[in-house]
């Protein structure tokens, strides 16, 4: 056992940056704030290496099986006996790697972000925002208790509902915001009545003895779950579906994506860090996490991540060939990407070969959040060169951005799977998975591999080929105020993630992340792997005939293709799907009914009765009309009808 | 049918109809004359009862006092001869209903009702008998009623000076 | 320590400040006032732990008694347990960041203050009353200068507002009246006293009449649908210490008569009753919300979004559990601070706009940075951020809720989760529209927030946080008081 | 016709009582109103006469409550003429429908 103080600091010194930058940034630390904040996440940084190589080196293995260790819990919120939200920390495999995945780009964007986004009125706040997101991602990904883990859910929802609408004044920037929050805010609901449901059935929120209780057949705890059941599935099942649905939200799986390429309006690091590599993996880190759970006793959950996965990985896959905002292209090809993840998860079994798809999908994620990052860096330092986001703006800047360029083709080839970059080897592993286990989800993500190739290298195409740079259109205008590519402390993220995106494949991660804690054995199928490099390349020869040098080719084939086209560029509509439910259907018709019900059936019902009684009292105040003979009418009146009462009713 | 049966009825019917009369004529000082007769008539029928004291009393303080004042007050307030206003038919109406409907329910009490009568011997309501119980105050006697009654007459007597005094014009 | 302080110290300088010569000295007072109930509350709240610590476990601890009107059994019967202290606590901070708002109030600040004043001298009174006669009775000194506050300091239609809110709440009242002469005459020894009944075990028949008198009276306080309509008008036409009061200290009332007097009192009622509250509660909870989606104006979007937030107090009191009443006490401190902080930053937004509509702002952010961002924080702490104490009452309720197998309180609970979507909805769309876009005209001259007003915004949000973060020593104060509640109600008819 | 007894008294003293009742609702002159109460009073007068007379012939204490009810009777047509005539002073008029000031 480690000693858990030091892995406690790993997400606590982010923490201190944002509360020291956030209460005191703007008085005192107006331009150091951006060098604290990478210091800090340096230490961080450092902190989780070492425990990574202690867990996977030192003393994580006892009898070849990787254990969940849990070095810290402290009791935060008593439900009551068994059932509490415990504050702890959980060290296994995956949640180490994640250790390791988050420092290491936070860190990466932190140090870029000082070149990037030097100069900006609210710098101190900037580093603040990303100390609190990292912070909160480190605690989710270490949280040792299923509330814990919805706890720092709902943080980095707001971290990065504050980074999109970091620049607030933009209307777009806004909408944005609140559409991220307002959407995986629809998602957590899911997740929070999965968390209800399963800790019902288990009796506990503590991870280790929720997935203990609700693998093993023999707890009382797994046969209520199984045993009650809803609109005919079980309690267990509809448990884990709804916990899915958080992480889709989280991780813009179909349908609940539409707020992903809007939260390109934040500042492009930010979208490096929060909407590329970390934060939106939370939904597969998620599954991962109650993998056993999923695997063993519900599989038909399972089976629903795989096919949300596979079709969440193609329709992304389309849409961002004709995406021309850069951002939004990278933005479609993170979720295509987590879309293979989630059905690499989806296809996998628990223990041994059989869980060859877990162990891909960490693995993607892995190269994932390198290649990706580096993506969004380097989109980054081109939209620092050009201010712009649209390709039509682009073109030729190979000549301008050397060093950009190079790691955003090696970025491409990795993300394109080309061999021996990260992405090609994990991929292969995932296709591998799908293929043993189903077919349909394969063919899906053969596909959709061959059209990543083709957007991706589409988008490399337009922006550091084809056209003449538009610097030269505007007539070097800009020269003036840009210095190259943003000096060293942009450039040395990008290398190093360059590195990351060139090497990081040939790590055996078999034998550190598997989904029983053993190892597993990755073997490499040479004449399986024709068939998807065959089809990668084949994309990024399509796109160079089509984007490398000027041409009306583009034009054409989306002419061809008019109707499909047309619906890939509207996202298939289903932004306006949703507009349509939110403003006609619950604006509309719940919210304006209720306000108006409240105002005139609710409201009116306590003003009728103060008005009933005012009307009343005053017809009675008529009665009392100072006229003598009226009251003795009225006295004589009362005198024979108590008469009549006493003679011949009270007897 | 003896002589006393005719005048009791005759009484009874002087009494009743200048009641009605005084209740329903138009003309004030007239109704004032009604109710002398009435009063005249109820003191015929005290007469009848044989009860000379209280038929003697009735005389003179109803129709020697109390009508005489009112004759007084209605010269003061009214110019005599004219006609009173009349009140309106709905109200008229429903007066009478109700009189005639509390009436109805008072009588059928009474046909309904079993007065039991006392067997001792009577006691003449003589005038001396009438004063030693009137001033007696031995059991039975009336004598503290009497004061009361009499302190009330001198509260009255002041009382209306007091309200029909004419009231001095404030500013001065 | 001796209860009827938290009387006297109120009663002590409401007097003072009666006498005092301008207005400064007026607001110096009340504030050493205010400050001096802090004090109190932290001393209570700190010998209640040493009394529990030290082995203390009397259901109520600090008891004193008087007689006060023997021929009737009524005694001045004072005690607190975890459950009052927290109220107590909350009814504290917000009076103290009552007055710090309230600093600029001219027209006529003498008598301002001493009704503020007045005001925590009834809350606190009802909090520590073990008598049901002396509970109405501050129950009643909390509702009439309420009516003076809107009328004289309020804006808008106050007239309406005052009299509709004086009379809901009296009406309220009166049934609680009844409902509490009906316990009182209901054993063979009359007696208000809250023990004494409790322990009396009250007929059934008389449980099932006055539960509902009793639950509906209180729940007029706390925003019980359909009576929940004095809410908007009130808060709305409230200055904005009133406000703060109202919606802090006031509708807390309700829910705590619910929970101590209806619920403790009368476990079968209650029982009987369970489903009713239950729809009734997640009505407002849902309902409540979406009607906040519609409003315009930042003081209605907050009493309305009260009325859903209440809801909550209602749906935990309802569910019976355990976890779920102290999740409803947790949401009525919570909800305390939190709408008091939002009234008193829409105060402040106000005085320097001169307009509450949210469609005439914007910007905000950049020319008030501490007023923005207090208004980001309460309004993540209302739509239920980890860290804030709105999500650790919200959650607490659920859990509680979740814990009863059968169907329609599972369908109800589901309902009262889906409302944290809408609620998101509508505090997103209130504070971006006002604090964040492009600064709109005529805003290029607002200042930032005086050190008054930084001062009470700290205070509630440290109070926030302090739960947020923390949850556990709330927990563990009230969660002893709602056990006993639970064993009452786990005897058999 | 029958012999004149106890109930014929009865029907004269109810008639009288109810004629005054009419004349009281609907006279609108206060002096007739008074006339009225008058009729009411004598017609009580009368039921005590006759409940002497032919009931508790042993005792005449009917006969002394009349006796003061018509001194009682005589002081109350002082004191309301002293009124009808105040009111006639300020008013100018003796309408009960113009002497509202009783009024909500």
């Amino acid at each position: 056992m480690p000693n858990a103080t030091y892995i406690a600091l790993i997400p606590l010194l982010p923490l201190a940056g944002f509360l020291m930058l956030g209460i005191f940034g703007r008085k005192y630390f107006k331009n150091t704030s951006g060098v604290i904040g990478a210091a800090l996440l340096l230490i961080s940084t450092v902190l989780a290496l070492y425990t990574a190589y202690g867990y996977f080196f030192e003393y994580g293995k006892v009898d070849g099986v990787y254990q969940k260790l849990v070095p810290l819990k402290y009791t935060w919120l008593q439900f009551s006996e068994n059932v509490s939200i415990d504050m702890g920390i959980i060290i296994d495999p995956v949640s180490v790697m994640m250790l390791v995945v988050v420092t290491f780009v936070s860190l990466m964007v932190h140090i870029y972000s000082l070149g990037y986004m030097k100069g900006d009125e609210r710098f101190p706040t900037y580093y603040a925002f990303l100390g609190l997101f990292t912070f909160s991602m480190l605690g989710l990904v270490v949280s040792s208790n299923i509330f814990q883990i919805y706890i720092f859910w709902e943080l980095v929802g707001v971290s990065s509902f504050l980074l999109i609408g970091y620049y607030y004044d933009k209307p777009s920037a806004v909408a944005a915001c609140k559409k991220a929050f307002i959407v995986t805010r629809f998602a957590d609901v899911g997740f929070l009545i999965g968390i209800l449901i399963l800790a019902f059935h288990s009796g506990t929120l503590d991870f280790n003895t929720l997935i203990t209780t609700l693998t093993s057949p023999e707890t009382e705890g797994y046969k209520s779950a199984a045993a009650a059941s809803f609109m005919g599935v079980s309690a267990l099942t509809w448990g884990l579906a709804l916990v899915f649905v958080g992480g889709a939200g989280k991780s813009a799986m179909f349908p609940l994506h539409i707020w992903l390429p809007d939260a390109m309006e934040g500042p492009t690091p930010v979208s490096a860090l929060i909407h590329a590599a970390t934060m939106v993996v939370a939904g597969v880190f998620l599954v991962a996490r109650l993998f056993p759970v999923f695997a063993i006793s519900s599989p038909n959950a399972l089976t629903m991540v795989g096919y949300v996965g596979a079709i969440s990985a193609l329709i992304a896959a389309i849409i961002a060939c004709t995406q021309t905002d850069i951002k939004r292209v990278l933005a479609y090809s993170t979720m295509s990407q987590i879309g293979y993840m989630m059905f690499a998860l989806g296809v996998s079994k628990y223990g041994g070969e059989e869980g060859l798809g877990y162990t891909a999908s960490m693995f993607h994620l892995f190269t994932h959040a390198m290649f990706k990052a580096l993506l969004f860096l380097g989109a980054g330092a081109v939209i620092h060169y050009i201010h712009s986001n649209e390709m039509k703006d682009m073109g030729g800047l190979r000549k301008y951005l050397p060093v950009t360029h190079i790691t955003f083709l090696i970025a491409c080839l990795a993300i394109a799977g080309v061999p021996p970059f990260a992405g090609f080897f994990s991929k292969e592993e995932i296709l591998l998975a799908a293929y043993e286990h189903n077919t349909a989800i394969y063919w899906i993500a053969l596909i959709t591999s061959g059209l990543t190739a083709f957007y991706m290298f589409r988008l490399y195409f337009n922006i550091f080929w084809n056209a003449p740079s538009p610097l030269e259109r505007a007539g070097g205008e800009v020269h003036g105020e840009h210095h190259g590519e943003g000096g060293f402390v942009m450039m040395m993220p990008l290398v190093l993630l360059a590195v990351g995106a060139a090497g990081a494949g040939f790590i055996p991660f078999g034998h550190f992340i598997s989904s029983d804690g053993k190892q597993l054995n990755t073997e490499f199928h040479l004449q399986f792997s024709i068939a998807p490099v065959a089809l990668g390349l084949a994309g990024i020869f399509i796109a160079m005939w089509m984007y490398k040098k000027q041409n009306n080719r583009p034009d054409k084939i989306a002419a061809s293709l008019s109707s499909l086209y047309k619906a890939a560029y509207h996202k298939f509509y289903i932004d306006e799907i949703y507009t349509f439910i939110t403003q006609k259907i619950i604006f509309n018709l719940i919210g304006r009914p209720a306000a108006w019900f409240d105002k005139n059936v609710v409201d009116g019902m306590i003003n009728a009765t103060g008005n009933g009684t005012k009307d009343i009292s005053e017809s009675i105040k008529g009665l009392q009309s100072g006229k003598v003979q009226s009251y003795a009418i009225y006295f004589l009146a009362g005198v024979i009808g108590l008469a009549l009462l006493f003679i011949y009713w009270w007897t | 049918m003896s002589g006393a049966n005719i005048i009791f009825y005759l009484l009874a019917a002087i009494t009743l109809v200048s009641a009605v009369l005084a209740v329903t004529t138009r003309m004030i000082f007239r109704a004032a004359i009604y109710l002398l007769f009435c009063l005249i008539g109820i003191a015929g029928i005290y007469f009848w009862l044989q009860y000379e004291f209280i038929a003697a009393v009735q005389i003179v303080v109803y129709v020697g006092g109390i009508v005489v004042l009112i004759i007084f007050s209605i010269f003061l307030t009214q110019q005599a001869g004219e006609e009173l206003p009349k009140q309106k038919m709905g109200r008229q109406l429903f007066s009478a209903l109700a009189a005639f409907c509390g009436m109805a329910l008072v009588m059928l009490q009474l046909v309904q009702h079993k007065f039991t009568t006392t067997a001792n011997k009577a006691v003449e309501p003589t005038v001396s008998n009438i004063g030693n119980q009137m001033l007696g105050v031995e059991e039975g006697g009336y004598s503290l009623p009497f004061e009361v009654v009499s302190i009330l007459l001198l509260a009255a007597l002041i009382g209306c000076i007091v309200i029909a005094l004419k009231s001095k014009p404030e500013a001065k | 320590m001796n209860l009827s302080l938290l009387i006297l110290i109120p009663l002590l300088t409401a007097a003072a400040v009666l006498l005092m010569r301008n207005a400064a000295q007026v607001r110096w007072v009340s504030l050493l006032g205010a400050s001096a109930q802090l004090v109190l509350a932290f001393v209570l709240l700190f010998l209640f732990n040493q009394q529990r610590a030290a082995g203390n476990t009397a259901q109520m601890l600090f008891e004193t008694q008087y007689n006060w009107f023997p021929s009737w059994n009524i005694s001045f019967h004072l005690g607190v347990d975890g459950i009052s202290v927290a109220m107590i606590l909350l009814t504290a901070f917000v009076v103290i960041a009552g007055v710090l708002v309230s600093w600029n109030v001219t027209k006529m600040t003498k008598e301002f203050y001493f009704l503020l004043i007045l005001l925590s001298m009834g809350a606190y009174g009802f909090f520590i009353s073990l008598d049901l006669f002396i509970l109405f009775f501050f129950l009643e000194i909390a509702v009439i200068p309420k009516y003076l506050l809107i009328g004289i300091w309020g804006s808008g239609k106050k007239e309406y507002a005052a009299n509709k809110l004086a009379l809901m709440l009296m009406g309220g009242s009166a049934l609680v009246l009844v409902g509490l002469l009906g316990i009182y005459f209901s054993g063979k020894e009359h007696s208000f006293d809250l023990m004494k009944l409790a322990a009396l075990n009250i007929p059934l028949q008389i449980q099932m009449i006055c539960f509902p008198l009793l639950f509906a009276g209180f729940g007029v306080f706390t925003a019980l649908f359909p009576l929940h309509t004095w809410v908007p008008d009130g808060h709305s036409s409230a200055p904005t210490a009133g406000s703060m009061f109202l919606a802090g200290i006031s509708m807390k009332l309700g829910g705590y008569g619910c929970l101590r007097v209806a619920t403790f009192l009368m476990p079968e009622g209650a029982k009987e009753y369970a489903n009713i509250i239950i729809i009734l509660s997640v009505i407002a909870i849902l309902y409540g919300a979406f009607a906040t989606m519609m409003q315009k104006d930042l003081k209605y979007i907050n009493a309305y979004s009260s009325v859903s937030h209440c809801g909550f107090v209602l749906l935990g009191i309802g569910m019976l559990t355990k976890t779920s009443m102290t999740g409803a006490v947790m949401q009525m401190v919570s909800h305390g601070l939190m709408t008091a902080l939002f009234f008193a930053v829409i105060g402040m937004i106000y005085e320097r706009t001169h307009t509450r509509q949210v469609s005439e702002m914007g910007g905000l952010l950049k020319r008030m940075p501490f007023i923005g961002t207090v208004l980001f924080i309460v309004g993540l702490c209302s739509l239920g951020l980890p860290g804030l104490s709105g999500f650790v009452a919200e959650m607490t309720v659920f859990m509680g809720s979740w814990q009863h197998p059968d169907t329609f309180r599972r369908i109800a609970t589901i309902l009262a989760c889906l409302s944290i979507v809408v609620t998101a909805v509508y505090i997103l769309r209130a504070i971006t529209k006002t604090a964040m876009g492009p600064l709109k005209e005529g805003f290029e001259l607002l200042t930032d927030a005086t050190w008054n007003e930084k001062l009470a915004a700290l205070i509630l949000i440290a109070g926030i946080i302090a739960i947020g973060i923390a949850p556990f020593w709330l927990n563990d104060l009230i969660a002893p008081g709602a056990e006993v509640i639970m064993q009452k109600l786990a005897i058999p008819k | 016709m029958m012999q004149p007894g106890l109930y014929h008294l009865l029907f004269i003293s109810t008639a009288l009582f109810f004629i005054g009742v009419y004349g009281f609702f609907t006279r609108r002159n206060l002096v007739t109103m008074l006339m009225s109460v008058e009729l009411i009073l004598n017609s009580v007068n009368l039921n005590f006469i006759a409940f002497n007379k032919y009931l508790w012939y042993d005792k005449m204490d009917g006969l002394f409550f009349t006796i003061f009810i018509i001194a009682i009777a005589a002081a109350e047509a002082a004191v309301a003429i002293a009124i009808i005539i105040n009111l006639y002073r300020s008013h100018q008029s003796i309408d009960v429908e113009n002497t509202e000031d009783l009024r909500y």
